[in-house]
């Protein structure tokens, strides 16, 4: 514990003395990345309904674009292609949900078509 | 106890005021309209007077509490032409409309400075169901989608959608005698899923529209044809006064208040249809709804029934108007928007009328049967109340068409009195009000 | 004035954020709620990019996610029983297993992050990253560009075919309209047909 | 230089968002006045007065609202209008908020304008209000991409989405006279964040109110006071996309953006009172069909403009 | 530093709203039942009004994001605009041309109007 507080407070005073971030980092930013897709796939995996589930993936989404973003600041030396890659991320975002969504309503439309079928048989 | 200066400075506001109308208290609304520290506003809840206005039934009472109860404190109420609520001891009943404004700001001017206490609440503090630590999980039931939390059930899937096929929840309320954007007096049990209108019961009648003395005495005997169309333009144009201010359109209602107030055989409504038409009124407003067939229209009669194109006109028939040149207008789409577009061109008909009947010194010949603003009234034909027409016509339509097309249908029964209207300001006493 | 711990500072409250709005996703009641949290993770994660120097990015998680969030919001209302968690709710099967995948991706990717070294090379200097993405786009991932169009319009067309509800095979609500106020009439309570309309094909709508 | 760079800016901020709201109330009741309301008393008193008023009234509660979330959407409208009001420019250095991608920024206020409000309607669980609630969603989508159109139009010729610098490329010639499409179609947006006059489809009267319907006292003079700081901070944006910002003649430049902004400021308010409201399917379809069509026109018209130069 | 006079603004405006709010109501008690019953000009309502609501436009929601991803590529490239030239004109019009394709479509599927 001890030893634990004083890492922390040699970090944060060489942070004051070199007038940079050391607690936003490459390695920081890829665990927050990693617990978002964490908590993510959780959702996706334990929630019943189909949108839950979407929530999920778009967490996991999230923390993917997180990554991309934290790679071409801090590793790839600002290459545009780790921007592009997170804007392809975004639209696979909002092609999923677009799709989802439509495929939620069709699905819905269909079960309720199903049941006004079958009643209309069995009135028969 | 010391009044704050927030208070002080709080009582000098324009008075809210929530108008709740009985029977004849619509005219409270176009004098309150003209009043200048006085807001009209269309919820208790932005409301420190409750205006009660005429004749409350005794069956609406019920739902006049309810109303009285949902204004926040400090808030107290008002009586007009109205006997108070037995229960509200120290309420103040007021009979004159000229006074009417300044009791309501003294009212509210007392209530702030803490002079008068706010009214008791008159319902007993219960939710509308048992519920707290009932059930599986305290919710009054078993299971998701039961149980009454909160005091309430959950709303569920009732109706088939009746527009689109996909079947969500439906809410079910009933709603007036006292919503402002509703005809005083009527209420209605709506379901709706989404914004759109599932199903429509009226439940209670909207109040008897009364009508100026001159269309008894032409019952009577022979009026002045002047002054007949000019109360038949300013009965029109109260109406298009509550349809523009449904439309969120104020200033446009308060020129056709002036209008109404101003009128005299020399006036003329052009600069009125140059800013409705101008400004988009008929496109842009949700007019599109409550298309009238032509069976439906007659049993509302009057313009309604014009503007589905029956050209049907009591005044046809009358010798005077005859020499006049008189033919009945008439549109023939039979929705809203006709109906607005009707009366707009029966005020100017009418103002045309009056104004070469005031040159002749014509009288009316026929005291048989006359078309009021209302429809046609007879011995053996009244306007009577259509309501019940809102049953059939509303539901397909959405939220904003449906309160529109309810502005735009004139569909109270006829009262056997005729209104009480007080005399028009003057320009100097409005000027000193 | 120091920039470097302001920064730290940010970023450690906004990573809290993020992760706390994420994981309340799953433990609220409420579809609203649960649509608006996952927002908030959203525009967490967008301010952190901002952080990064990713000015362009971050500002356009925002609306791009505002936007999204919204619509599932409407969604999530829209289909989910209980949509307000009025009534407690559990709707969660394989519980324990989720979990266990949930921080078994958590760290095997923390360890990978932990343990591979990565190249550390920075920003330069005076890179402008809205025009570099921008001469990207029009230049060397123009098919990429392009091709996104493409599948947006596909997708637009896809939706539109899927949720509308007069298919190729006529309308959904084909059976589902109550029955006419006269025999062979039109259904009771729907709106008139418009006369002018320039479509041929039958449908529904109110004008 | 912190005070210059952090200080008089934020000072400059909030002031702007508190006086900007209360001027609004005051030219909303003149113009009020002047189409014929009859209002008595002294316009430069009554809003405080009104505001004194909601401060003593009750807040109301419903049954089972979702009571953080009904208590944080005007507080967050107003920290939403306030993030608008940082991004305006008031002259080359006196700008609180000066991002690379500040157009963008005020993109993403609208997108989460509209979160917020739908947020204050349903948080009520009351029927009037969740209609005002659902309605001003279907609007907000509309007006979001209309905007982006025209203010990526003014970015063309200033070649940034820097809002400092897309004042500058108007050295020359304004953009209301470069780009005259865009003004038109970018007040459109204004009245529709806000909610204001003609767009009013939350809070309307055929809802009694809309989403404020069930809400009175305290939050309601926050939501009252964030719309007007909303319709302020859209002013400031208009005014330095189209009207040149703090440039011109005489005046100092945070001087000529408070003439410039009441400009704007006053043809909303008028236009918010002459208009009557618009029905929620015919906003839609006219934003989708006919607005966005003219958004594309005005995009391709900037364009040439820009490469004609 | 920009961010951070942002975050200043932000944090004054949301407390003030939040202080505004909070300050003068802290004592007070809840209303009674029958107050916070929703307003219906005196009517009541069957049920709560949260419900799996029927919105009526939501084919325009999900072309909403299809179209406002292509956003997301405009803005880089209004930046770009002027230096590249002609080459961005042909790119983003090809883009805008297949884009609008969907609108129109849209539109003449009757997605914007009320389902």
């Amino acid at each position: 514990m001890v030893a634990m507080s004083t890492t922390i407070i040699t970090i944060t005073r060489q942070a004051l003395l070199a007038r940079k971030e050391v607690w936003m980092t490459l390695v920081t930013l890829l665990l927050l990345a990693a617990a978002l897709i964490g908590i993510g796939l959780y959702g996706a995996l334990s929630q019943q309904s189909f949108v839950m589930l979407m929530m999920g993936l778009e967490l996991m989404l999230n923390g993917v674009m997180l990554a991309a973003v934290a790679f071409w600041a801090l590793s790839g030396a600002g290459a545009p292609e780790g921007q592009l890659l997170t804007i392809i991320v975004m639209a696979v975002m909002a092609i999923e949900m677009a799709m989802g969504f439509a495929l939620v309503v069709a699905v819905y439309r269909g079960k309720q078509a199903d049941m006004t079928e079958a009643l209309s048989e069995l009135k028969q | 106890m010391a009044v704050s200066w927030l208070h002080r400075l709080a009582g000098l506001t324009p008075v809210p005021v929530f108008p709740a109308l009985g029977m004849g208290g619509d005219v409270v609304l176009r004098r309150l309209a003209q009043a200048t520290n006085i807001e009209l506003v269309g919820s208790p809840r932005h409301a420190s007077v409750l205006l009660v206005a005429g004749g409350v039934q005794p069956d609406l009472l019920e739902a006049l509490r309810r109303v009285h109860d949902q204004l926040p404190w400090p808030s107290s109420s008002l009586w007009f032409r109205c006997e108070p609520l037995p229960e509200l001891e120290d309420a103040t009943r007021i009979d004159d409309i000229e006074a009417l404004p300044g009791a309501l700001a003294a009212i509210h001017r007392e209530l702030l400075l803490q002079r008068r206490g706010s009214s008791p609440r008159l319902l007993p503090d219960n939710p509308p169901n048992p519920w707290e630590g009932l059930g599986d999980d305290g919710h009054g039931g078993e299971g998701m989608m039961g149980g009454v939390p909160y005091g309430r059930p959950m709303a569920m899937n009732m109706h088939d959608d009746i527009r689109d096929g996909l079947t969500l929840d439906s809410l079910t309320f009933r709603i007036g005698p006292f919503f402002p954007a509703f005809p005083p007096g009527m209420s209605a049990e709506v379901t709706v899923q989404g914004d759109l209108v599932q199903s429509w019961t009226t439940q209670s009648l909207p109040h008897l529209v009364a009508l100026d003395p001159v269309f008894h005495d032409a019952r009577q005997r022979s009026v002045p044809i002047a002054r007949l169309e000019l109360a038949r333009v300013r009965y029109h144009l109260h109406r298009l006064f509550h349809g523009l201010r449904l439309a969120g359109w104020e200033s446009a209602a308060l020129h056709v208040l002036h209008l109404a107030m101003r009128l005299t055989s020399d006036s003329r409504a052009d600069a009125l249809r140059r800013r409705l038409e101008r400004y988009g009124f008929f496109y842009l407003a949700a007019l599109d709804g409550g298309v009238l067939e032509v069976e439906q229209a007659r049993r509302v009669g009057g313009p309604a029934s014009r503007a589905a194109g029956l050209d049907d006109d009591l005044r046809s028939e009358d010798a005077n108007y005859q020499r006049l040149g008189f033919s009945p207008v008439f549109h023939n789409a039979g929705d809203t928007r006709a109906r607005w577009q009707q009366i707009l061109a029966e005020i100017e008909q009418s103002l045309q009328l009056a104004k070469q009947a005031a040159r002749e010194d014509l009288h009316t010949q026929n005291s048989v049967a006359i078309e009021t603003p209302r429809g046609p009234w007879s011995d053996e034909r009244c306007p009577t109340d259509a309501s019940r027409l809102l049953d059939e016509i509303i539901p397909g339509l959405e939220w904003d068409s449906a309160l529109a097309t309810i502005a735009s249908l004139d569909i109270a029964a006829l009262s056997d009195w005729p209104l009480v209207e007080d005399k028009p300001l003057t320009r100097s006493e409005e000027r000193s009000s | 004035m120091n920039h470097g711990i302001l920064v730290d500072i940010a970023f450690l409250l906004l990573a809290v954020l993020a992760v706390v709005s994420g994981w309340r996703v799953f433990r609220t009641d409420s579809m609203v709620r649960a649509s608006f949290f996952l927002l908030l993770s959203f525009i967490a994660v967008g301010a952190i990019m901002l952080l990064l120097a990713a000015e362009y990015l971050g500002v356009a998680m925002f609306f791009m996610m505002g936007v999204e969030m919204m619509v599932m919001a409407l969604f999530m209302v829209m289909f989910m029983m209980n949509p307000a968690g009025l009534n407690p709710m559990v709707m969660v099967h394989q519980h324990r297993i989720s979990m266990g995948a949930g921080v078994t991706a958590f760290l095997v990717l923390g360890l990978m992050a932990l343990l591979t070294r990565f190249p550390n090379r920075p920003l330069p200097a005076g890179l402008e990253p809205v025009a570099s993405l921008g001469h990207e786009m029009l230049g060397g991932s123009m098919l990429i560009f392009e091709s996104a169009a493409v599948v947006l319009l596909a997708t637009m067309i896809g939706v539109v075919v899927l949720s509308s509800h007069r298919g190729r095979y006529g309308a959904a609500n084909e059976g589902s309209l109550p029955p006419g106020l006269a025999p062979g009439g039109d259904p009771a309570g729907k709106p008139k047909e418009d006369q002018d309309g320039g479509h041929e094909h039958h449908h529904h709508h109110h004008h | 230089m912190i005070l210059n760079e952090m200080v008089l800016p934020i000072i400059v901020v909030l002031a702007v968002l508190v006086g900007g709201a209360y001027s609004v109330a005051v030219m909303d009741r003149v113009i009020a006045t002047r189409l014929g309301a009859p209002r008595a008393g002294n316009p430069w008193l009554s809003p405080l007065t009104r505001g004194a008023w909601l401060l003593v009234q009750q807040a109301n509660v419903t049954e089972a609202p979702d009571g953080r979330a009904w208590r944080l959407a005007p507080a967050l409208y107003l920290a939403l209008a306030a993030t608008g009001l940082a991004l305006v420019p008031w002259s080359e250095t006196l700008v609180a908020t000066d991002l690379a991608t500040s157009v963008v920024l005020w993109g993403s206020v609208e997108a989460l304008a509209t979160v917020v409000i739908f947020l204050h309607g349903w948080s009520a669980n009351a029927p009037l209000a969740l209609i005002g609630a659902y309605r001003y969603v279907a609007l907000g989508l509309s007006y979001l991409l209309i905007s982006m159109f025209v203010l990526i139009g003014v970015a063309l010729p200033a070649e940034s989405l820097q809002l400092t610098q897309v004042v500058m490329s108007q050295e020359g010639l304004w953009n209301v006279v470069r780009q005259p499409l865009g003004l038109p179609l970018f007040l459109v947006v204004g009245l529709g964040m806000t909610f204001w006059g003609p767009l009013n489809l939350a809070d309307s009267t055929d809802l009694a109110g809309g989403t404020a319907s069930e809400v009175s006292g305290p939050p309601r003079l926050v939501w009252d006071v964030a719309r007007a700081a909303m319709l302020v901070a859209f002013s400031g944006i208009a005014a330095s996309a189209f009207l040149g910002g703090w440039l011109g003649p005489w005046l100092s430049g945070p001087l000529w953006m408070v003439v410039k902004m009441l400009a704007v400021l006053a043809v909303l308010l008028w236009l918010g009172r002459v208009v009557p409201r618009v029905a929620p399917e015919r906003c839609v379809t006219g934003m989708w069909v006919v607005l966005l069509p003219l958004a594309f026109v005005d995009l391709i018209w900037a364009g040439v403009a820009a490469l004609w130069q | 530093m920009e961010l951070l006079t942002l975050f200043i603004i932000l944090l004054f405006a949301l407390g003030a709203g939040w202080l505004v709010q909070w300050l003068p109501q802290r004592h007070s008690s809840m209303p009674t039942y029958p107050q916070r019953a929703p307003f219906l000009g005196g009517g009541s309502p069957d049920t709560h009004a949260w419900n799996r609501y029927h919105v009526r436009y939501y084919p325009m929601t999900l072309l909403l994001i299809a179209f406002e991803m292509e956003m997301m590529f405009m803005y880089p490239w209004a930046v770009v605009y002027v230096e590249e030239g002609l080459k961005a004109v042909m790119e983003m019009g090809m883009f805008l041309a297949i884009l609008s394709v969907g609108i129109v479509y849209a539109w003449r599927e009757g997605v914007f109007k009320w389902q």
